[in-house]
């Protein structure tokens, strides 16, 4: 959340698999590759860890986009974590969808261990996209606004 | 059909094969019949009931009671052996101490319907060949034909089958029926992003957190839910504002996806009259789309497509992509 | 309430170039629980350490965050320099503010506020962790080895010379697998039996290896280091201990018309058998189904001529259960069945042979003695057509063979061709192909040898039908070099079968819960870097179980796998990651369906009583997970709809704690 | 007593929501809801509110104070207070009553001054009901829905809608609709009042009483073996409790954004297993307990301690609602068959 | 037509994919016409990956293939050769236009040697 009299500066929280994207966007870092401050990311063992709940929790807290990013399907470390995951962000998805939320405020993307350029760019696309969106008011918690 | 089953009740108490019987009791009026459980014929005589009205799902009930000594004879409609089945498939259940006689259901009346026909002062209403005949104080009676003031549930009813029993009241089975149930969903579906928020505010909005919808669902069973768990970090009693209900009412739909066996309780027990099956269903109509058609209930397949994957499912931004106007 | 420590990193410039480091420290040092906050050059060095040792046992801190580099690189650093100053290493959390920060950031004033709220989330973490201390578990100092193949024997011998007991369980009657079956091994042209035969020796008399042959794994329980396996022994009808293998029951029995699987049925052998002269365990084994005794009760020769009275017609099937700290899968491969390629005759006529049956007909050992004879009229063969790739590389649409390349059959078609020619000069022989693939040692050489010195007729492309007609095998095929196609009235066929593993795999797969790819070849942890273990916790890959490979190959693997085990079984204990699930029995209410997503099998469900809160108990289900196979991944966690089911270190109220800080 | 058209009632609600926010009954999804009037709205037909009109004096959740942090110091700012008047129109006689009895709660000592606030600031313009449900048994409290309390009492006949002020706030609402309303007789609404009257005693309800169990001592009732029978099918939800007029039991809690804490009190139900928690764990542990507590209450303790009052209106909103077809007056009867 | 665009129309009516051949020649093996052709079925793919498709369209080949099926049915990655041939064919039919020849000139032109097959299959696919 922003104080009122700046402008708005969208907020992003990205939760990325310890063993693949987290490490892609290290490698982001070693490669100096910029993309907005806007994006904070939360380091998570799998994909498959991130409960539906966590991302509406963002939402409820003042999040404009929430991102998850795990291993491309078939190279989970855990081996299975990334189907699971993709199975039930997908559901979650289209739920949002259903009720009428923004497309594009949610978004699920595999980045390995290797694809620094990859977490750059998505971040940057992602970033865009809630820019284009604007500010996430259909899931943000009333109670959250600063008075 | 009442009668055949207080006997068979009677039957099956007296040659001990069941200790006990879960049915419905009557009330003060014909409609507001109670889940009960019956120990002697006396009582079956005098309160057990079976009418246009006892739409209650009892397999939930069977949670608690078949982990009591003895067995029970449980008399299950189709929607309900669906919901029992589920419960078998999760362990919740205890399948030997149950005696399970399987009735047919053509369908169960919606009070508030009746009520919303601008019929009021109602002194009796009885059953006639498929139409409710409705009495008021003003000596009026009015002719209500059943299908009209069906229960949701039942006017999109998924199956006459009943999935698991030991034995069928009519010693033939149902099949599964033809329907509609997801056009609604569809519907919505169709609607701009826009007017499909403010059909879901316009819902949702109306929500007073009684948790009726998640205290009578079978699949609900959890022995603490995290919105009753103040350690769970999102507990909450009541809607405090928009979001609260959004979130209830998703992770509600979201935690039985999968094990919801669209038996409509939820929508049925809704004192706000909230469509509660349309995310449930929603949640449905995607899991068989995306990952192959799937009744939860209807066999022992314990994986469901929640706690299930293959390598080439749908990646999440098909949500976006597929088809369907408005989207 | 914690006591929380903040300690900001400057790596040199890395981080204070674009990060203003003192406001940082400031900022955090204000937040609740923070008692302490400083900010170092380089926090990783000694002196940085240092620091950080000393503020916990000055400030009595409950608690690090510590703003640096990924956690990836100095978690465990930053986690030892706590153990060593009293702290619970679990009680230290990272706030990347390098690679997150920093590096991507060029404005100091966002990549400060971004540092702090990175650094605010950690705190929020922090305030919610517990002190971790890693499960120990014993380790049972033995070894389970599931096959008697070259790649089992070999892991089994290794694992025994470092000094722990191995078991090899193998299914047939005795151990050795297909490369006893083998005539010579390319590219050394060295025979099998020579090479292998005292491996099994060596196994048989290794103080630290028993064999149990004939035998099949029936149940495993248990977690790495921990597994209690259940093994079926078949009964054999003799008893093993007392049986000399001195063979007279097996010249005497009358029933002589029992197929010998050792020669793939290219021969008989007698009810009572023994697979092959240097079989081990050297013991005489009767077939159930062609036994007289065994069928009619009728008969007893073997009993009646046995010198030492081995014969037990009353035997069954007995179970042993034994504790084992690892397992090894060598289960090995079978070629496929051909029934989908009716093109090559193989059901029409007995010329037609797998390569594996050729091996045979060449063997001295086999049904014609080492000389090499057609099956149908043991005559001498004059042209030979050897066709590679048969089910090999198939589409999966083509709905008949495998997809990917078996990958022994180039060498061995060399092989037999060139020995073939050697032996008898006066043989044509052809082999199409489709590639010669010949990556190795010597091994491309050796092809050429077959070509060069041998003359052996290598066609590049396929059979497209072998029809047998008057005693005759009409070979039709395409020669894409020359554009033509090409008639060939051959005496035998040699088809390489695609090879596949061996079907008692896949249930065995599901008894370790090991994962299977596609093909059900075993699936390894990880394919580069851990290509000999199962994802599995203990559970070892040995052999073409894993993927086709040769017998070097196979070797190496196993020796690889033994190295694996000899280091698992030398720990007396195992330190689990601590980072596991874990579940609230109180509300859980065992619906299983985490279970259901673990891919390590750690849940399993036990009757638990409980005592209501209204003062009665009751039974019911719930679910436990076993630390030392649990590995974290947390998928129990989000399938589980009350929360009973939590993950250490990444608790459903660490991580919404960190969404919250980073939303405010 | 004074009247006016039912041609004119748009230009009433005008009028009224002149000077002061309106609130009245209208036709929703759910069935009729309080809505805040604007040109258009039209007052339902329905006998009564899903809802009950309890909801603008004791809203479903109320923030209390916010807690503000600013590094280590705390800062403490309450809501401010709500300084509007505002006009209850077309409640039923059951939850007119049903203020009476929140007031003995929350205006005795300790007075819960958000409630006072609300109170005093509200005019309830009571109509009468000519239209009963089956479900109706406001007789049995002695509550004559044809004469409800009120500041304003107001009938539906003919083509009139009859107005008679009760209080002096009453006094005031109707002086200031001045013109719009020309005197009538208080006979005119006579027929109507003996009609409704008539239908109530004629109702499957009509003769129902709760006077007996007054006559059993208090652990009597709390023992009887009927509760375990009447309990059984209860989900333990929360539905009686919210459409309830009387329930009055709130929790107060907490919600932290991370800048600052809001306390907030909200509805609580007696039927919700963390009722009443409290450090120890809970004192009424099985839904048979949390049941029993719901009844005694209004049927028990509420007389025991308000002058022989029951803490129920008989508006029959339960009777509706509950799921499983559970009633206070199933309950009642059950208890008293025990005792004769 | 341009041979690039010739072959996007033969990859677009053969519906196969011929970047799934692994050149082994199993079909030409398995070919019974072979010998009669001058273009196999292995270099239909071939060709066609190729863009090489002016011969093919010229060649007698096209004609002589008997639609026989057995080298899609012996192509071990499933890239069903036979389809290339057809499409070539009616490619070749297509390119004629209104030159094609009249079922009724048909009889005079029927050589001895033609196989039945040939004339049923043809038949079968050209007269609707």
């Amino acid at each position: 959340m922003q104080v009122r009299n700046e402008p708005w500066k969208p907020l992003i929280v990205a939760f990325c698999c310890n063993w693949c994207s987290y490490a892609g966007a290290d490698l982001a870092g070693t490669n100096r590759l910029n993309y907005p401050a806007d994006v904070k990311i939360i380091r998570v063992p799998c994909s498959c860890r991130v409960n539906p709940l966590f991302i509406l929790r963002a939402f409820q807290r003042g999040a404009d986009g929430v991102i998850v990013c795990g291993c491309h399907p078939g190279d989970c470390h855990y081996t299975s974590g990334n189907y699971y995951a993709r199975r039930r962000m997908t559901l979650l998805f289209s739920m949002l969808d259903y009720l009428g939320i923004e497309k594009g405020r949610t978004r699920v993307e595999w980045v390995s261990a290797a694809e620094g350029q990859k977490f750059a760019e998505t971040m940057n696309s992602f970033v865009e996209t809630i820019v284009s969106l604007g500010e996430n008011k259909r899931l943000e918690d009333l109670r959250c606004k600063t008075e | 059909m009442q009668d055949r089953m207080i006997a068979r009740a009677k039957e099956l108490l007296e040659n001990g094969t069941v200790d006990r019987v879960m049915g419905w009791k009557k009330g003060e009026f014909i409609y507001d019949v109670t889940p009960a459980v019956f120990y002697t014929a006396d009582e079956l005589e005098k309160d057990f009931v079976m009418n246009a009205f006892t739409a209650a799902n009892v397999s939930k009930y069977l949670i608690a009671e078949t982990k009591k000594p003895g067995r029970i004879l449980a008399f299950l409609k189709p929607c309900d052996s669906y919901s029992f089945r589920q419960l078998m498939n999760e362990h919740r259940v205890d399948r030997d101490n149950v005696y399970i006689v399987g009735i047919p259901s053509w369908g169960k009346a919606d009070m508030e319907k009746i009520r919303a026909l601008g019929i009021t002062g109602i002194t009796d209403i009885t059953e006639k060949d498929g139409d409710l005949l409705v009495t008021t104080v003003m000596r009026e009676t009015h002719a209500v034909k059943k299908y009209d003031v069906y229960l949701e549930k039942c006017k999109n009813c998924k199956s006459k089958r009943i999935v698991v029993y030991d034995e069928l009241l009519d010693g033939e089975n149902g099949e599964d029926v033809p329907n509609n149930r997801f056009d609604e969903v569809a519907k919505i579906e169709a609607m701009p992003p826009d007017e499909r928020f403010a059909f879901w505010r316009g819902e949702l909005s109306r929500c007073i957190r009684c948790n009726a919808c998640r205290n009578v669902c079978p699949a609900c069973s959890c022995e603490k839910c995290v919105f009753d768990n103040p350690k769970s970090g999102v507990e909450n009693k009541a809607p405090a504002d928009d979001f609260e209900e959004n979130l209830f009412h998703i992770i509600r739909a979201y935690h039985v996806a999968g094990r919801c066996t669209d038996c409509g309780e939820c929508s049925r027990v809704c004192p706000q009259h909230i469509p509660l099956h349309l995310l449930n269903r929603k949640f449905i109509k995607d899991m068989n789309e995306l990952y192959g058609d799937y009744q939860a209930g209807e066999t022992e397949q314990v994986r469901h497509p929640v706690t299930n994957y293959r390598d080439d499912d749908a990646e999440p931004g098909i949500v976006y992509t597929r088809g369907g106007s408005g989207r | 309430m914690q006591r929380i420590g903040v300690f900001v990193c400057w790596c040199g410039s890395n981080i204070a170039g674009t990060v203003d480091v003192k406001k940082v420290a400031q900022t955090l040092g204000r937040e609740p629980g923070v008692v302490f906050s400083a900010d170092y050059q380089y926090m990783c060095s000694q002196s940085g350490q240092d620091l950080i040792k000393d503020s916990i046992k000055q400030y009595k801190l409950t608690g690090a965050v510590i703003c640096s580099c990924s956690p990836r690189m100095h978690e465990n650093t930053f986690r030892k320099a706590a153990a060593a100053a009293g702290l619970n290493p679990y009680m230290v959390e990272i706030a990347n503010i390098r690679e997150q920060v920093s590096w991507i950031h060029k404005d100091m004033a966002a990549g400060t506020e971004k540092a702090i709220i990175l650094g605010r989330a950690a705190i929020a973490k922090v305030h919610l962790n517990a002190p971790l201390i890693a499960g120990e578990s014993p380790v049972t100092k033995r070894a389970l080895v599931i096959g008697g193949g070259i790649a089992g024997i070999q892991t089994a011998l290794d694992i025994a010379d470092a000094g722990f007991p191995v078991d090899i369980v193998e299914k047939s009657p005795t151990i050795g697998g297909k490369m006893a079956q083998l005539d010579k091994t390319f590219p050394t042209l060295d025979c099998a039996a020579c090479i292998l035969t005292p491996k099994m020796v060596e196994a048989a008399q290794h103080e630290n290896v028993r064999i149990l042959a004939y035998s099949e794994v029936a149940e495993v329980k248990g977690f790495v280091g921990n597994f209690t396996v259940k093994i079926r022994r078949k009964a054999r009808y003799v008893k093993e201990d007392v049986c000399t293998g001195c063979g007279l029951c097996t010249e005497k029995c009358p029933q002589k018309k029992a197929p010998d699987e050792f020669n793939l049925g290219l021969s008989n052998r007698r009810a009572i058998y023994i697979p092959f002269a240097q079989a081990v365990p050297k013991v005489a084994t009767i077939d159930p189904d062609y036994c007289m005794m065994l069928k009619t009760g009728k008969c007893g020769v073997c009993s009646k001529v046995c010198g030492v009275k081995a014969i037990d017609y009353t035997q069954k099937d007995e179970f042993i259960e034994e504790n084992y700290g690892a397992i090894v899968a060598a289960t090995g491969f079978e070629p496929i069945g051909l029934d989908k390629f009716d093109e090559f005759a193989y059901s029409l006529s007995p010329d037609v042979v797998t390569s594996l049956e050729y091996e045979r007909l060449m063997n001295a050992a086999g049904p014609t003695g080492g000389t090499l004879l057609r099956p149908s009229d043991l005559k001498h063969p004059h042209t030979i057509v050897f066709v590679q790739c048969v089910g090999s590389r198939c589409d999966e649409k083509s709905e008949k063979g495998v997809p990917y390349c078996s990958k022994v059959c180039c060498m061995y078609t060399a092989k037999h061709a060139m020995l073939t020619r050697e032996k008898y000069p006066d043989t044509e022989v052809y082999v199409f192909y489709i590639d010669v693939r010949t990556p190795g040692k010597n091994f491309d050489e050796f092809y050429r040898r077959a070509v060069e010195q041998y003359d052996v007729h290598y066609i590049k492309g396929m059979v497209g039908k072998v029809v047998p007609e008057n005693g005759k095998l009409k070979v039709q095929a395409s020669d894409l070099l020359e554009n033509r196609q090409l008639h060939i009235d051959a005496d035998m066929v040699v088809l390489a079968a695609a090879i596949e593993p061996d079907k008692s795999a896949r249930p065995l797969a599901t008894m370790l819960t090991a994962s299977m790819d596609t093909n059900d070849f075993f699936t390894e942890a990880h394919p580069k870097l851990r290509p000999v273990e199962s994802p599995t916790a203990g559970v070892f890959l040995a052999g073409m179980c894993q993927g086709p490979k040769d017998i070097p190959e196979t070797v190496s693997q196993a020796s690889a796998c033994a190295a694996k085990v000899i280091g698992l079984l030398n720990k007396d204990r195992l330190v689990g990651n601590p980072c596991v699930a874990h579940s609230d029995e109180l509300m859980c209410n065992g619906c299983s369906q985490c279970a259901n997503v673990c891919p390590y099998g750690a849940i399993t469900y036990a009757d638990k009583e409980f005592r209501m809160p209204d003062r009665t108990t009751a039974v019911r289900r719930v679910a436990q997970v076993n630390p030392a196979v649990c590995q974290g991944c947390g998928a129990c966690t989000v399938t589980c709809p009350s929360g009973a089911m939590d993950l250490f270190g990444f608790s459903n109220n660490q991580i919404m704690a960190e969404v919250d800080a980073i939303c405010k | 007593m004074k009247r006016v058209n039912r041609s004119k009632l748009g230009d009433l609600f005008a009028k009224i929501a002149e000077a002061e926010a309106l609130y009245l009954p209208v036709d929703a999804p759910e069935g009729a809801r309080y809505e805040k009037w604007a040109p258009g709205k039209k007052l339902s037909n329905a006998t009564n509110t899903v809802r009950s009109a309890k909801d603008f004096f004791f809203p479903q959740t109320e923030r209390l104070y916010d807690v503000k942090r600013s590094g280590k110091t705390l800062e403490i700012e309450p809501p401010e207070t709500e300084t509007e008047s505002f006009v209850l129109f077309g409640v039923r006689a059951c939850d007119v009553r049903s203020f009476k009895i929140l007031d003995s709660v929350f205006l005795a000592d300790p007075v819960d001054t958000f409630y006072k606030n609300r109170r005093e600031r509200a005019t309830v313009v009571a109509l009468a009901c000519d239209r009963p449900e089956e479900t109706c048994f406001c007789g049995a409290f002695g509550i004559d829905a044809a004469a409800p309390e009120g500041d304003v009492s107001a009938w539906f006949e003919g083509d009139f809608l009859y107005l008679k002020a009760q209080s002096e706030k009453g006094e005031a609402l109707l002086a200031k609709l001045g013109d719009l309303l020309e005197d009538a007789d208080e006979k005119d609404v006579e027929t109507q009042q003996m009609r409704t009257r008539w239908m109530l005693s004629a109702l499957p309800l009509g003769k129902v009483s709760f006077e007996g169990m007054k006559k059993t001592d208090l652990m009597d009732h709390f023992k009887n073996e009927k509760w375990r029978s009447l309990s059984e099918a209860c989900l333990g939800c929360g539905t009686c409790t919210f459409v309830c007029p009387t329930c009055q039991c709130y929790d107060v809690k907490e919600f932290d954004d991370g800048r600052k804490i809001r306390k907030f009190r909200c509805w609580d139900s007696c039927m919700y297993s963390d009722f009443t928690l409290m450090a120890h764990g809970n004192s009424r542990n099985s839904q048979l307990e949390r049941f029993r507590q719901r009844f005694m209450h209004k049927l028990v303790y509420h007389p025991n301690n308000h002058d022989g009052e029951f803490g129920c209106v008989g508006c029959g909103r339960c009777l509706q609602k509950c799921p499983i077809g559970m009633n206070i007056v199933k309950v009642e009867k059950a208890l008293e068959a025990t005792h004769e | 037509m341009e041979q690039q665009n010739m072959r996007e129309e033969i990859l677009f009516t053969a519906n196969a994919d011929p970047k799934k051949c692994m050149k082994c020649g199993k079909c030409s093996g398995a070919c019974p016409n072979y010998d009669k052709m001058e273009y196999h079925p292995h270099q239909f793919v071939s060709m066609v990956q190729e863009g090489n498709v002016e011969p093919l369209l010229e060649s007698e080949s096209l004609y002589l293939c008997l639609t026989c099926m057995v080298c899609v049915e012996r192509c071990p990655r499933n890239v069903q050769p036979a389809r290339f041939i057809e499409a070539v064919r009616l490619a070749k039919i297509r390119q004629q236009g209104e030159n094609r020849l009249k079922p009724q000139d048909v009889p005079e032109l029927i050589d001895e040697d033609t196989p039945q097959q040939l004339l049923v299959s043809a038949f079968r696919k050209y007269t609707k």
